[in-house]
């Protein structure tokens, strides 16, 4: 017996069928392959709410055939495995009719390792919901004047008056020397790329509770004016993503990266909006 | 920084760990915590009348439950007793340890029960780390926890095909621990000839960091039991020490951003300062296995260098070398680590309890295949925040006598 | 015995209903700064300040992680910080141990929270209930507040005239309290005449959204006495958890607040709490909560609320001299803010409001809905 | 604000905190709400320990950390009125228009009043002791609001 998990894998195979939720399986039917590796090939056969499962030797009248090892196969059942991510590894495929397999799968009731107290048939209640409480968002004076800034197509830094690092955006004061910052500098505001960040991942905006588009780049732009990590947040023109160079310092050693400018806003009202990215500055 | 002299020792003696998973459909938040509470409590032999204080910590906006262990009291055995709730990102469980040591250590309490959770399934992750960054600036840009800086900073330093086959064979061996614990939330078991596959084809999640690369997104909780070094004598079989702690946090302007180096030197900076107050020259010869949270493959080969204070491409080495192994030189992470499971409030402390166990003997099938005294255990959270802890088999150093 | 722990330094903002003007970084310098001037600390490794101990709140300030703008306005850049996500009275309870404790020798202690910024209080305080069984009816802290004030009035002679009382003479204490400059002063008949907000709770009994930040400075005795005149000890805490549905406690029992405060006095040493107090803080959030916390603390004999507040109780106890919660402070912030005047005080720094030679008080401090979890500090001076 | 503050480049700038929840009830609170939707029937857990009725349902006993999983009793949709308070503010997270009767009510059956909507009666006219009864809702929430609000009904 070939155990993975602590389960094995017949186990989890063998209950198929008495795991099948009849009255789910309405209006389904079809034959569906499962190719286990070495743990063999299995033919489910759905009709009329029925299901049978019996070893194949070969799957090519089936709907949809899914590919794996046991391995992946005992953990997705066991939520050990994400199958998005067994996908995106190649651990899992699936030929023919994706969609359709995808609509058996629900037809299971979850697999439960031998002596694990059998769940009574309990649906598990879950409640989606978006929080939302609108906030005012204070600048405060050094914040505030930053942002006014912008406005004038300006971009302003505070210069710590003990180390002389420029900070912008721009703190109440210089973290490091513990004083505040107190001479404003105008940078920029072109600059050179230092840093992107290239974004695939489409994660919400807690600001708007919308998604936000990608892919884009986040970018690092050392402003004209300022030095080493004094680099300057924003974004990319994504349309340019894949055309911009990085510059670095590694061990006193640069390497010049893509010049690059801020593309404004028409309408500008003190906020980072304002720019509504950098561009190259060809 | 300034400091006195210990007023007492304190032994952890009870640890408790939820399986960690993103199918918790089971539980709700305090009965999860629960899980964690009891397990400590058994583990420690003991029943809820005999803890004095329980410390809570996660953070609000996964889950969007306000002072959470008002309602988390349910699970927490707190009912009647003094509580603390004491937060500080990803940090967070290992400021709880903290926390349960200064409460211990005071004479305040005999018995502290420090509980970490988060139930990430019931909010959007991503959003809510990207809700830490300033809501004028930076809320605008920043993707959660997710970013390349460390590749960068690796593939300019080490060359693209050295410095990613080190990450994923960092990745490799956090997945054979991973799938030596039964606790861990993700173990595939990849095989070393699915590298190149692997370094090709997982799906990008911003520039070289892919999804293969990255910590999941966990529920579970863990709880663990902090007794003075009286009582811990008397309740465990064998109490683990905690010798020495110390936080190092950054200011938030800190521009990931940026790949001007070094920029992020909390890790070093607290190991510089930990080592020295406790006389240890040689980091890599003196602990016998590091929990390190690690949030990502790319960020756990290039922290390697900084908590053991290295130079050059020594940590390089030791990940290719597969010193990091479970039976390596300098096992990194037997339990997975945090790729395999990050329940965010729990996972620094998670840490320390794998720590724990590995220094106990009791770690199941991924103890490590050599005596264990000395371990190291790590905290990130916020902009490079740092918790770094000392546990130890014997009493030792600062506050001895 | 562990060593003792003073507070050496207080400072605050003004609490203003809507500080528009700055933000949470603002504030706290505001604060950071005369506690630095009035100790001579600084955060060198060497000597200085060990550790920084924040309070706010995620779902306040709308940010995760809500120290994480913080480091550079607590000193922490490259130092410690860990934040009290909780009343902010436990702060300076946590700060005690971890001094006493032996890791760190002074702290900083500094909360911050702009109630103006979200839209609602009570929609904030709603999160605080769970997603199934209390939000779905509407619950928040102001409603729990309405339920616990019923069954107080059931319980004890509070009437609506003692309410007024305390809120009348609220208005006037904050009149002398310069932290509290926008407080309104009402008579007892305005404030019998205000609107029911959740009854038996009137419109003019809540206290008011604020905005503000505190701060003191703690450190061992013997750096204590180096760099203050007049150090304050923390002589005693002790807190306490009641249970979360509100029909698994009895709303008027003050269960937590009587252990709390058992246990701040057994450490403190006090037998006879009733007459030993020169000053007394309580939060106060809902005029109800004055008399009630104050049998809770064993300090008003129970059920005995209103006759105590018809005898002129509150003024011969000096009971709230601040003005109190009801004056105007952040909810989270409400225990701390009460510690740093019962400190104020003590240090006889207290201006026009000064009570003469008060050398012992006690500071209180609750969260959760209706009073779910409580926490008391005794503070003495020499 | 301190006399000298200067607010000239100060201002503020709308914005929310929006993110998507989902909550799980676990398999305790998952069968107290689907009995109460699909059998209109309200579930308490008895400790026995501490000889208490608990609803609403939960998994362990706070007081003395007892297993209550499998420890179901059902409760009458019927009881009466242990407290009340009359909600006046209206604010966006309240279930109902102001003003409206907020009540702890004791079910039959149970040691642990419910907070819940108390409806079909002005305000002026509740008082403790009343005795009440459940309205089931005709559509789910998936919450305690499967029961819609309780009612006045004869002792």
């Amino acid at each position: 017996m070939t155990t993975y998990f602590g389960v094995d894998v017949a186990d989890v195979i063998e209950t198929m069928p008495s795991r099948f939720r009849k009255e789910a399986a309405a209006g389904i039917s079809g034959r569906f392959g499962y190719d286990l590796g070495e743990a063999g090939r299995w033919r489910l056969a759905v009709r009329d709410g029925d299901a049978a499962l019996a070893p194949a030797e070969d799957l090519d009248d089936c709907l949809a055939v899914v590919a794996t090892d046991p391995q992946t196969f005992v953990g997705i059942q066991l939520g050990k495995i994400d199958a998005t991510e067994a996908m995106a590894l190649q651990k899992l495929t699936v030929a023919g009719d994706r969609g359709a397999f995808g609509s058996i799968t629900r037809l299971f009731q979850k697999y439960l390792p031998p002596g694990e107290e059998a769940l009574p048939d309990t649906e598990l209640v879950v409640l989606k919901q978006t929080i939302s409480v609108g906030q005012t968002f204070a600048t405060g004076p050094v914040m505030g004047r930053f942002l006014k800034g912008l406005k004038q197509k300006k971009i302003l830094a505070m210069r710590c008056p003990v180390c002389g690092r420029l900070q912008s955006p721009p703190r109440e004061i210089c973290a490091v020397c513990r004083v505040r910052n107190t001479e404003w500098v105008e940078v920029g505001p072109k600059g050179e790329m230092r840093m992107l960040e290239y974004v695939y991942y489409a994660s919400p905006d807690p600001l708007t509770g919308e998604t936000r588009e990608t892919p884009y780049g986040a970018i690092g732009v050392l402003l004209d004016g300022c030095r080493d990590e004094e680099v300057f947040w924003h974004l990319l023109n994504p349309a340019q993503l894949d055309r911009v160079q990085m510059g670095s310092v590694i061990d006193g050693q640069v390497r010049h990266g893509s010049r690059l400018r801020p593309v404004w806003a028409e309408n500008r009202t003190g906020s980072i909006d304002d720019i509504q990215y950098f561009e190259l500055d060809d | 920084m300034a400091r006195g002299t210990k007023n007492r020792h304190v032994g952890i003696v009870g640890i408790g760990e939820t399986k960690f998973s993103s199918h918790r459909e089971d539980v709700n938040q305090p009965e999860m915590i629960h899980e964690a509470v009891r397990q400590a409590l058994d583990d420690a032999g003991i029943g809820i009348q005999e803890v004095d204080c329980v410390v809570h910590g996660n953070m609000e906006l996964f889950e969007m439950v306000h002072q959470p262990d008002l309602w988390h009291v349910l699970g927490t055995g707190a009912y009647g007793k003094d509580s603390f709730r004491i937060t500080t990102g990803g940090t967070t469980g290992g400021t709880l340890v903290c926390a349960a040591d200064n409460l211990v250590a005071s004479g305040m309490y005999d018995v502290v029960l420090a509980i970490g959770f988060e139930k990430l399934q019931e909010g959007h992750t991503t959003g809510g780390i990207t809700n830490m960054a300033d809501p004028l600036w930076a809320r605008k840009l920043q993707s959660g926890a997710l970013t390349d800086s460390a590749a960068v900073k690796l593939i300019e330093e080490f060359g693209p095909e050295r410095a990613k086959r080190a990450a994923m064979t960092y990745r490799i061996i956090m997945d054979q621990h991973a799938c030596l614990n039964p606790n861990s939330h993700r173990a595939f078991g990849l095989d070393w000839d699915q590298m190149d596959d692997l370094m090709a084809d997982s799906p990008p999640l911003i520039g070289n960091l892919r999804l293969i690369h990255m910590c999941s997104q966990s529920d579970g909780a863990c709880a663990l039991i902090f007794a003075s070094e009286e009582r811990a004598r008397r309740m465990a079989k064998r109490p683990v020490w905690l010798r020495d702690h110390i936080t190092v946090h950054r200011e938030e302007t800190l521009n990931l951003c940026t790949n001007y180096y070094p920029n992020n030197p909390t890790h070093r900076f607290a190991a510089e300062q930990l080592f020295a107050r406790n006389g240890i020259d040689d980091p890599l010869d003196y602990f016998d296995v590091f929990e390190m949270y690690d949030p990502s493959a790319w960020w756990g080969v290039d922290w390697l260098r900084d908590f053991f204070l290295l130079e050059g491409d020594a940590h390089l080495k030791l990940v290719e070398d597969r010193e990091i192994a479970i039976d390596g030189r300098m096992p990194i992470n037997p339990s997975g680590g945090v790729i395999a499971a990050n329940p965010i409030g729990a996972t620094a402390m998670v840490r320390v309890a794998e720590a724990a166990k590995q220094i106990r003997g009791d770690a199941g099938p991924h103890q490590v295949p050599k005596t264990v005294r000395h371990a190291l255990a790590s905290s990130f959270g916020g902009t490079m925040w740092t918790v770094l802890l000392m546990l130890e088999d014997e009493l030792n150093g600062w506050g001895m006598p | 015995m562990a060593r003792r722990v003073g507070i050496c330094a207080v400072a605050q903002t003004t609490y203003q209903r809507d500080k528009w003007h700055e933000r949470f970084q603002g504030m706290a310098l505001e604060v950071l700064e005369p506690l630095l001037a009035q100790t001579g600390l600084d955060f060198s490794e060497d000597k200085g300040i060990g550790m920084s101990i924040s309070v706010s709140d995620d779902i306040f300030d709308a940010r995760t992680i809500s120290d994480n703008g913080m480091t550079d306005v607590l000193g922490a850049h490259m130092r410690c910080e860990e934040k009290i996500a909780q009343e902010g009275i436990q702060a300076l309870y946590y700060g005690l141990a971890a001094i006493q404790g032996g890791h760190v020798d002074a702290a900083l202690v500094l909360g911050h929270c702009k109630e103006s910024q979200p839209k609602s209080r009570n929609m904030v305080t709603h999160m605080a209930f769970d997603p199934f069984y209390t939000r779905p009816v509407g619950l928040d802290f102001t409603a729990a507040a309405g339920l616990q004030a019923q069954a107080y009035a059931d319980r004890s002679d509070v009437g609506d005239t003692h309410l007024a009382d305390i809120v009348a003479r609220a208005g006037r204490m904050a009149q002398l309290n310069p932290a509290t400059p926008e407080t309104p002063v009402w008579t007892r008949e305005e404030v019998l005449a205000s609107p029911m907000l959740a009854d038996p709770i009137r419109a003019h009994h809540a206290y008011p959204v604020s905005d503000g930040a505190v701060g003191m400075i703690l450190a061992a005795e013997e750096t204590a006495r180096a760099i203050c005149d007049h150090p304050v000890w923390i002589t005693g805490v002790g807190n306490c958890m009641d249970s979360f549905f509100l029909g698994d406690r009895d709303l008027a029992s003050n269960f937590a607040l009587k252990q709390a405060a058992a246990r701040a006095y057994q450490r403190a040493g006090i037998d006879q709490p009733h007459d030993r107090f020169d000053v007394v803080e309580v939060s106060d959030q809902f005029a109800y909560q004055q008399p009630m916390w104050m049998e809770g603390l064993g300090l008003v004999d129970e059920g005995q609320g209103g006759a105590w507040i018809a005898g002129g109780g509150p003024d011969a106890m000096n009971v709230n001299r601040s003005g109190g919660m009801l004056a105007g402070n952040p909810l989270i912030l409400g225990g701390l803010v009460r510690a740093a005047e019962v400190a104020l005080q003590l240090m006889g720094l207290a201006g026009e409001r000064q009570v003469a030679d008060a050398r012992c008080g006690l500071a209180h401090g609750v969260m959760g809905p209706a009073g779910q979890f409580h926490s008391v500090a005794i503070l003495e001076r020499d | 604000m301190q006399s000298d503050f200067d607010t000239s480049d100060c201002y503020t700038i709308e914005g929310k905190l929006a993110l998507p929840y989902t909550y799980f009830a676990g398999r305790v609170g998952s069968r107290f709400i689907t009995t109460l939707r699909d059998q209109h029937k309200i579930m308490g857990v008895r400790c026995d320990a501490c000889d208490t009725v608990f609803v609403p349902p939960r998994q362990t006993c706070e007081r003395c950390l007892g297993d209550l999983t499998d420890s179901w009793c059902e409760v009458g949709s019927r009881g009466r009125v242990v407290n009340f308070t009359v909600v006046r503010y209206p604010d966006r997270h309240l279930p109902r228009p102001v003003p409206y009767v907020l009540a702890m009510i004791l079910l039959e059956g149970a040691d642990t009043p419910i907070v819940h909507l108390l409806e079909g009666i002005p305000p002026e006219q509740v008082a403790v002791d009343m005795a009440v009864e459940a309205v089931f809702a005709e559509t789910t929430t998936h919450t305690i609001r499967d029961i819609d609000h309780f009612k006045p009904c004869d002792a």
